[in-house]
């Protein structure tokens, strides 16, 4: 299990082959699901930047939390979280899971379950700059508030 | 007590962090003292239910207990991933 | 929307970056899913191999069938389907999918119809070599084919 | 009218491929021809419902008429992914 919390890009290529190595050379590892989330443009377009804050005492520590729960509850091969923060461009790569298990469903499911976490349970939050030089936060969805009934 | 304020709630009462002296028992009861101080923050609180609470990094809830708490974090729901 | 039927391995990490860039250049791509299959041992261990035989003037229509299908469900930016066949050895990739959608929610449900569908009706058949000798055909699995009833 | 077989219908009949002259109707009536020819496709279509069909590489079902079908495909349950 890895979790990271970066300013950096990440390398989406060489993360995915590492972890379905590592995945598959643990025992019975037959599917690795991953989730890739991207900067895209705002509702209305125009959107120059996103900026991630992030609590840097909580983050490391309640992603961890996250992705040990989904290991036990899916006996998972392996999990991987990495989330980036700071000022990103339309079509940078925000953040990434990967689950890896024995079946399909687990992978699946153990990858929706750190997705729907992240979103309303990992301390980060987004600002959306628009080329008008307009600025504005990301609001939480009732729809992501909901996901989570779910697990 | 450390208090840190996250996105809006930083905006809006206008610094990352700050040390207070408070005698108050529950998280509501920090939020009451915090409000009393000035418009900004009465700005800031003025809708719980769209405000989230950390204590000592770990979520919680506005009638949760102060007693050894070292850091108390204020933010807006979190939108990750 | 991308379909390919091959013998040769296929390379993970650039089968993911190349399809999550050309995804977020398509507008809106905010979420990438992939699955990626591994060959794990026989259920009661020993596996030497894992002969793949398919279809060939089926396969490849088959599986555009079942992308398309998906690309229109869900309103995909795009989806891709690799899969192998001939022999492979515990640990190799026999197959994958992705899907970029706006929501991840559709990048999910796409991956999984993609995956639910493969399994049962897509024409590859599989056969395990053991160690020692022995030879047998994988069985479909109930389990599978009552994937299909959720689309 | 051509007629492939794969995975262990393929090993039973001991071909892969064969070209027939046949009148039936439907898959099914084809496939009585066949069970009445030899002891090997009688041990393959043992459990029709342990078998599948395709005609013109598209799935179909065993009471399908052949009219116009150029090829008809016979194997297990397939095992993809």
């Amino acid at each position: 299990m890895q979790v990271r919390v970066q300013q950096e890009r990440f390398d989406l290529g060489a993360e995915s082959e590492a972890f379905a190595a590592g995945a598959a050379a643990a025992a019975g590892a037959g599917g690795i699901v991953t989730f890739t989330g991207v900067v895209r443009d705002a509702e209305g377009g125009g959107l120059a930047a996103m900026e991630i804050e992030h609590y840097p005492a909580m983050t490391q520590k309640a992603l961890e939390q996250i992705a040990s729960e989904a290991m036990q509850r899916w006996s998972l091969a392996d999990a991987l979280v990495i989330h980036r923060y700071g000022r990103l461009v339309p079509g940078e790569k925000i953040m990434m899971v990967a689950a890896a298990a024995r079946h399909r469903k687990d992978a699946f499911e153990a990858a929706e379950f750190l997705m729907d976490y992240l979103k309303s349970r990992a301390p980060f939050w987004k600002k959306e700059i628009l080329h008008s030089g307009a600025a504005g936060w990301v609001q939480a969805k009732t729809s992501d508030e909901d996901a989570l009934e779910r697990w | 007590m450390d208090i840190v304020y996250f996105a809006w709630v930083r905006e809006r009462i206008g610094l990352p962090r700050e040390t207070v002296e408070t005698e108050a028992v529950t998280v509501a009861d920090l939020v009451t003292e915090l409000v009393a101080r000035e418009e900004r923050y009465a700005a800031a609180f003025a809708d719980l239910s769209a405000l989230r609470v950390a204590l000592d990094q770990e979520l919680s809830e506005f009638d949760a207990p102060l007693a050894g708490v070292r850091e108390v974090a204020f933010f807006p729901p979190m939108t990750g991933g």
